[in-house]
């Protein structure tokens, strides 16, 4: 039972890494904390259901859901976080906040309350050796997790684009001078984490077979926990969070009980932000110069 | 800077009271949660509602006087409730009220209707023990500890294996746990169930393979559930993935007239007991017919009646024959006095028969019967119709 | 008065007192995302000494509320060694713990809830609501609530102007842990029941969502923000169920509008303009 | 405040003070005296370390070597927040005025050290038209002639106007210690002849001043003395006239500034 609970530990910790992932490219590059992500996340999973049940392709369902995920994005790059420059770091956390009620409420409008059944994409999508039982959507979604970090961070270190990134996290200021458009940039890494946040959205709702207009809170609040616990603006940092976030989920439920999942995780978030406020993967904030 | 708020609440209140103004009527308030967390299990009450007020009043009303129904919106918020219903009591001058729906909005309204002194009357909330301590607090829901000893007790009639149990509940919501933690291990005890374990898991929980891994350990021939309708169907999944094959039993939690087509394939044997179900009669089948056509007109993507449609629907029926026994007239002058009239005669009903089956009152509590419907080829099929003793 | 209006303005008293609890340690720069978890020990702590200890009401919601505040001063002090968004996750994570530990704390009924048998009516919560903003009104006028902006405005001048920087922040993180205390056991006897999953992450967020969307540099700014935020949806009530996207959408467009919030300092000067100057 | 009287003519005492940053040496055995009641300019070219050493002086850098003393009593590890207490204040070179404050109000905030207790934290003294401390304010205002602004939000000022009110800031926490950071870099003829007037103002006054500055007509007619520092350590001391003579200033830095 033990090498079970690690393989669930592992498929959860999967879409926990790509919500972190998506929150820190907005946080390490924009200094944002995006909270429109969990409601990206959800369109994800809500838009493909949508387009499974209007008939279309899965594949097509998928992809109208990615575009979908990338349009509310930039409209929130336009509304929630560009009119913000300059003023109150608190401010664009408001609109942010709207831009998930607001969308968690157009779903409930169209689809409900009720959670939703995704229908399987196969009859029986699962491995099985000896008593393990393993989910290939759920393998395939770790698999293609990892194949996207790895893209990403190879992307970030070896790409011109890339490196300007890099750039702009380190000081927005600097990449300025330094002649980073900023204007052109922040609409494409929105448009980059509202594709993680949708795919990981995506990938829930084919291996959970099932999709809501509030799927993307618990999911989102656990994936900006995983992204501290790794190290804020380290795409590594998140990897690591999220996998470690869902094995003590998994393994606080199973040792001791549901209950106690709440203080474990935020437990464990409260103590690494008082002990390593930089988290498992990161480097400490420096002190401003005069 | 202060004048604002009560100037524009004035307003409102204004705007919203003048319909309630209506003088030789016989005046309900109707809580409803149209917006909020439980849209899709309340969203269609409200045709229940307007189904029997209209019955009522095309057969003559109570006593020549016509039924009219207030509605507010309460979005399933213990707050709002309280507002809706002291604006039932002080502005509307309603005789009783119909609702609240969830039981945390019970346990906020239950204390204010005993001091305005208006009898309300649930139709969904069934945590145990929540009308106790109230004299004008009512429920048309069967205790969940009651609904669970009739299906266990019907398992064991129809001679199908249950030697062994599991309790599964969530841990963060009221009923559920009430039912994981002490109905389920105190009714396997009465009917000689060992009980193996139990695992539970938080509300909103979408991933319960820990949960199934644990279930499978144990290899239970039964499973007591506690859970929103939204737990069962994810455990049955997590069942089916896993290759573990157990009944899953439960009350009226996971009572949903859909929930056979939501497990999609899943979930065959769950067995649950219920407090309507639409093939009973031929009032059940009549009832189901109207019903799914209004739902149809009005949009609703779910047609076919929940059980608390059904009992949204006794309810009025339940407040006609009070206000008929307690001889009320509606006139505001006797407000306060018929109002207690109205608790008065609901307490004393007995053996009414409606579309649920024969209806009594125990402390504030309905005694009706309790169907056992089992899933079936992804169908809800009656197991045994019981009446709790 | 008519019971509508009752209901109405008791819902806006405690969001006041909410957005009150908030403002305070976001005046001083921190982004308090946990004040739901102050709530719940000021609403346990209140109940349990009414409802166990047979404490008269007043004597428990002032006791609770100094219980919240300690407990804010204890737990604030290592967690304001965070700083910025690191605050506000390690505020957050707090918050959850705190709902999570009373979730399990059968001696106040854990998951089941806990009733309270005491009642305050409510005159005593428009009085306590007013009380509060009074209150942070006669804070304003000190030379505390000045050190608050300074600090937020700029932490290292203020530091070497000799303001103790901890000293103010911590001060104001445990004040507005009272005031959440406060209003947390206010509610659980006005509202005769109290369950956990009440105080959850978005009772934390609403609050701050007045607070920012009234403006943080004025006192006035939180008020505002928290009558709009309980009159809107009463509003929009007629728009059924479209009424919390309509919300939603108005709460976009007005912050992309008006990203420093409803209540300017520069708005206070323009109406400030047509009067004598007599502060001088 | 009241230092012992052996060491009484000495304001500030810096002794053996390095720093490094990155291992690279930002500040090298820095050793230098400014009397009570004089005024010392630190002059260097661009990078020699001069703003550096405010910042160890306030307290925002930690020192990896050497002692601080100010008025006679070692601050070296002294908290920044409580440096002002012992006797030194400075000037910003990006001035740092409280952005969202009013004038008046920024300089409230500098009375802090001589009202810190809980009592005066907690006085509602907005309340009191025309409080001792409002008054004590608008008048360090008035002998600066700046008293008009003192209802202005700070972010909409003149630079030269929100420099001198940085300034005035700095000296009503009541230390004789004053470190000003380039105070009369951007400002014109007019505003460099009155910030000169409110420096001699301050002298008249008996307070010490260590001034970064890169005009040279004005340090001469503000300072007695001059360090100058290259790559952060002291090439020569004494006074500008006679610094100027100095084969290694000018080579490092005089000499070209004085063509250009």
């Amino acid at each position: 039972m033990v090498s079970q609970q690690i393989v669930n530990g592992l498929m959860l910790g999967s879409i926990y890494m790509l919500v972190a992932v998506a929150f820190t490219l907005a946080i390490g590059v924009l200094n944002f904390l995006n909270f429109s992500i969990p409601g990206l996340f959800m369109v994800g999973g809500m838009a493909a259901y949508g387009g499974v049940k209007l008939g279309l392709h899965w594949s097509l369902a998928f992809a109208g859901a990615l575009a979908l995920a990338a349009l509310i994005s930039l409209a929130v790059e336009r509304l929630a976080y560009r009119p913000m420059q300059g003023g109150d770091p608190e401010a664009p956390l408001v609109s942010s906040l709207g831009f998930l009620v607001l969308l968690e409420n157009l779903m409930l409008i169209r689809y409900g309350s009720d959670q939703q059944a995704f229908p399987p994409l196969l009859a029986d999508m699962n491995l099985r050796i000896g008593d393990l039982v393993i989910g290939m959507a759920q393998l395939a979604s770790l698999a293609l997790s990892i194949a996207l970090v790895v893209w990403l961070s190879w992307f970030l270190s070896a790409t011109n684009s890339g490196r300007r990134i890099r750039t702009v996290a380190e000081s927005g200021e600097t990449a300025v001078l330094l002649g980073v458009n900023m204007s052109s940039l922040a609409p494409r890494l929105f448009v980059g984490s509202a594709m993680l946040a949708a795919t990981a959205g995506i990938l829930f709702a084919v291996n959970y077979q099932q999709v809501s207009p509030f799927m993307g809170e618990g999911v989102g609040f656990k994936g900006v926990a995983a992204m501290i616990v790794g190290g804020m603006g380290s795409i590594w940092g998140a990897v690591l969070g999220g996998l470690l976030i869902g094995m003590i989920e998994v393994l606080s439920i199973s040792v001791i009980g549901a209950n106690v999942v709440n203080i474990t995780v935020y437990g464990l978030l409260l103590l690494i932000l008082i002990l390593r406020p930089q988290g498992l993967i990161g480097r400490p904030p420096s002190r401003e110069k005069l | 800077m202060n004048k604002l708020p009560i100037f524009s609440a004035a307003i409102l209140v204004g705007a919203l009271s003048t319909q309630a103004a209506g003088a030789q009527e016989l005046i309900l308030g109707y809580m409803m949660a149209k917006s909020g967390p439980y849209v899709s299990l309340a969203n269609t009450i409200e045709i229940a509602v307007d189904l029997a007020v209209e019955e009522i009043n095309n057969k003559g009303g109570v006593g020549g006087r016509k039924i009219k129904v207030v509605k507010f919106d309460t979005a399933g918020d213990p707050k709002q409730a309280t507002t809706a219903l002291r604006r039932f009591a002080t502005d509307d001058a309603v005789l009783g009220v119909i609702g609240p729906f969830s039981s945390s909005e019970v346990r906020t309204t239950f204390p204010v209707g005993e001091r305005e002194g208006v009898a309300q009357m649930s139709m969904a909330s069934s945590a145990p023990g929540l009308t106790k301590g109230f004299t004008y607090g009512y429920r048309n829901t069967t205790d969940e500890g009651l609904v669970i000893d009739q299906v266990i007790a019907a398992l064991k009639a129809k001679g199908l294996p249950a030697a062994s149990g599991v309790a599964a509940y969530a841990t963060d919501d009221v009923v559920s746990k009430s039912i994981g933690a002490t109905v389920v291990p105190a009714m396997f005890k009465k009917h000689a169930i060992s009980l193996k374990g139990s695992v539970d898991f938080q509300y909103a929980a979408f991933d319960l393979s820990p949960q199934v891994a644990q279930i499978k350990q144990f290899a239970p021939d039964i499973v007591g559930l506690g859970s929103p309708p939204e737990g069962a169907v994810n455990l049955a999944k997590e069942l089916k993935r896993q290759n573990v094959s157990t009944r899953v039993i439960g009350g009226t939690t996971i009572s949903d007239p859909e929930l056979p087509k939501r497990m999609a394939g899943a979930g065959d044997n769950l067995t649950i007991g219920t407090t309507f179900f639409p093939d009973v009669n031929d009032r059940t089948k009549a009832f189901t017919a109207e019903f799914a056509k209004r739902a149809k007109a009005a949009g609703f993507e779910r047609t076919d009646p929940n059980q608390f449609d059904a009992s949204v629907y006794d309810i009025v029926y339940l407040y006609a024959e009070a206000m008929k026994n307690g001889s009320v007239t509606g006139e505001k002058a006797k407000l306060a006095a018929e109002r207690t009239a109205v608790r008065d005669a609901l307490a004393k009903i007995k053996n009414l028969p409606l579309l649920e089956g024969s209806i009594s009152f125990t402390d504030g509590d309905a005694v009706k019967p309790v169907y056992v419907l089992e899933v079936k080829g992804g169908k809800w099929t009656l197991l045994d119709t019981r009446m709790p003793n | 008065m008519s019971g509508y209006l009752t209901g109405v303005l008791v819902t806006l008293s405690f969001n006041i007192i909410a957005a009150y609890a908030v403002y305070l340690p976001i005046a001083a720069g921190q982004l308090n995302l946990g004040i739901a978890g102050f709530m719940a020990i000021g609403a346990y702590a209140a109940a349990f000494l009414t409802n166990e200890m047979s404490w008269p009401i007043w004597a428990a919601v002032l006791v609770s509320a100094g219980l919240a505040g300690s407990v804010g001063l204890m737990i604030g002090l290592p967690v304001l060694r965070t700083h910025g968004i690191y605050l506000a996750m390690a505020t957050f994570a707090l918050g959850q713990v705190i709902s999570a530990v009373f979730l399990n704390l059968e001696v106040v009924g854990g998951a089941a809830g806990y009733p309270v048998a005491a009642y305050a009516p409510p005159n005593i919560v428009f009085a306590a609501a007013a009380g509060v903003v009074g209150f942070m009104l006669l804070l304003s006028t000190t030379r505390f609530a000045l050190y608050l902006t300074a600090v937020k405005s700029d932490p290292t001048v203020a530091d070497l102007l000799g303001v103790s920087v901890r000293g103010i922040q911590a001060a104001a993180f445990t004040l507005g842990a009272m005031v959440a205390g406060f209003g947390g056991a206010l509610y659980a006897h006005h509202y005769s029941f109290i369950e956990a999953q009440h105080f959850n992450v978005m009772l934390s967020v609403f609050p701050v969502l007045y607070v920012l969307f009234g403006g943080t540099q004025t006192v006035l700014g939180p008020l505002v923000g928290a009558l709009f935020f309980t009159l809107a949806p009463e509003w929009l009530r007629a728009s059924a169920e479209w009424r919390y996207a309509l919300f939603a959408l108005f709460i976009i467009l007005f912050m992309a509008a008006r990203p420093q919030g409803l209540v300017t300092m520069s708005l206070f000067r323009l109406f400030g303009r047509r009067k004598p100057q007599v502060t001088t | 405040m009241t230092a012992k009287s052996a060491q009484r003519s000495v304001a500030l005492s810096i002794t053996g003070l390095s720093k490094s940053f990155a291992g690279v040496r930002a500040i090298d055995n820095l050793s230098f005296e400014v009397p009570e009641g004089r005024a010392v300019a630190l002059i260097g070219p661009n990078g020699a370390g001069k703003t550096t050493v405010f910042n160890m002086v306030s307290g925002v850098y930690p020192v990896d070597c050497g002692t601080i003393a100010v008025n006679g009593v070692d601050v070296t590890h002294m908290p920044s927040r409580k440096r002002i207490a012992a006797g030194v204040a400075r000037s910003f070179q990006n001035i740092r005025l409280m952005a969202h404050l009013s004038v008046l109000d920024n300089l409230l905030v500098g009375q802090h050290r001589r009202n810190a207790s809980i009592a005066a934290m907690l006085t509602p003294y907005r309340l009191v038209p025309s409080h001792r401390w409002k008054r004590e304010a608008l008048q360090a205002l008035a002998e600066s002639g700046l008293e008009a602004y003192a209802k202005e939000n700070v972010g909409a000022l003149p630079y030269g106007v929100r420099k001198r009110i940085d300034l005035v800031r700095a000296t009503l926490a009541g230390a004789n210690v004053l470190m000003l950071d380039e105070p009369a870099a951007g400002l014109n003829p007019t505003e460099t002849n009155a910030l000169r007037g409110d420096l001699q103002a301050l002298k008249a006054r008996g307070l010490t001043l260590l001034v970064v500055e890169h005009d040279m007509h004005f340090v001469d007619s503000v300072c007695e003395n001059v360090v100058v520092l290259n790559f952060g350590q002291k090439i020569a001391e004494g006074p500008l006239s006679t610094v100027r003579q100095d084969r290694l200033v000018r080579e490092a830095y005089l000499g070209v500034e004085e063509e250009a």
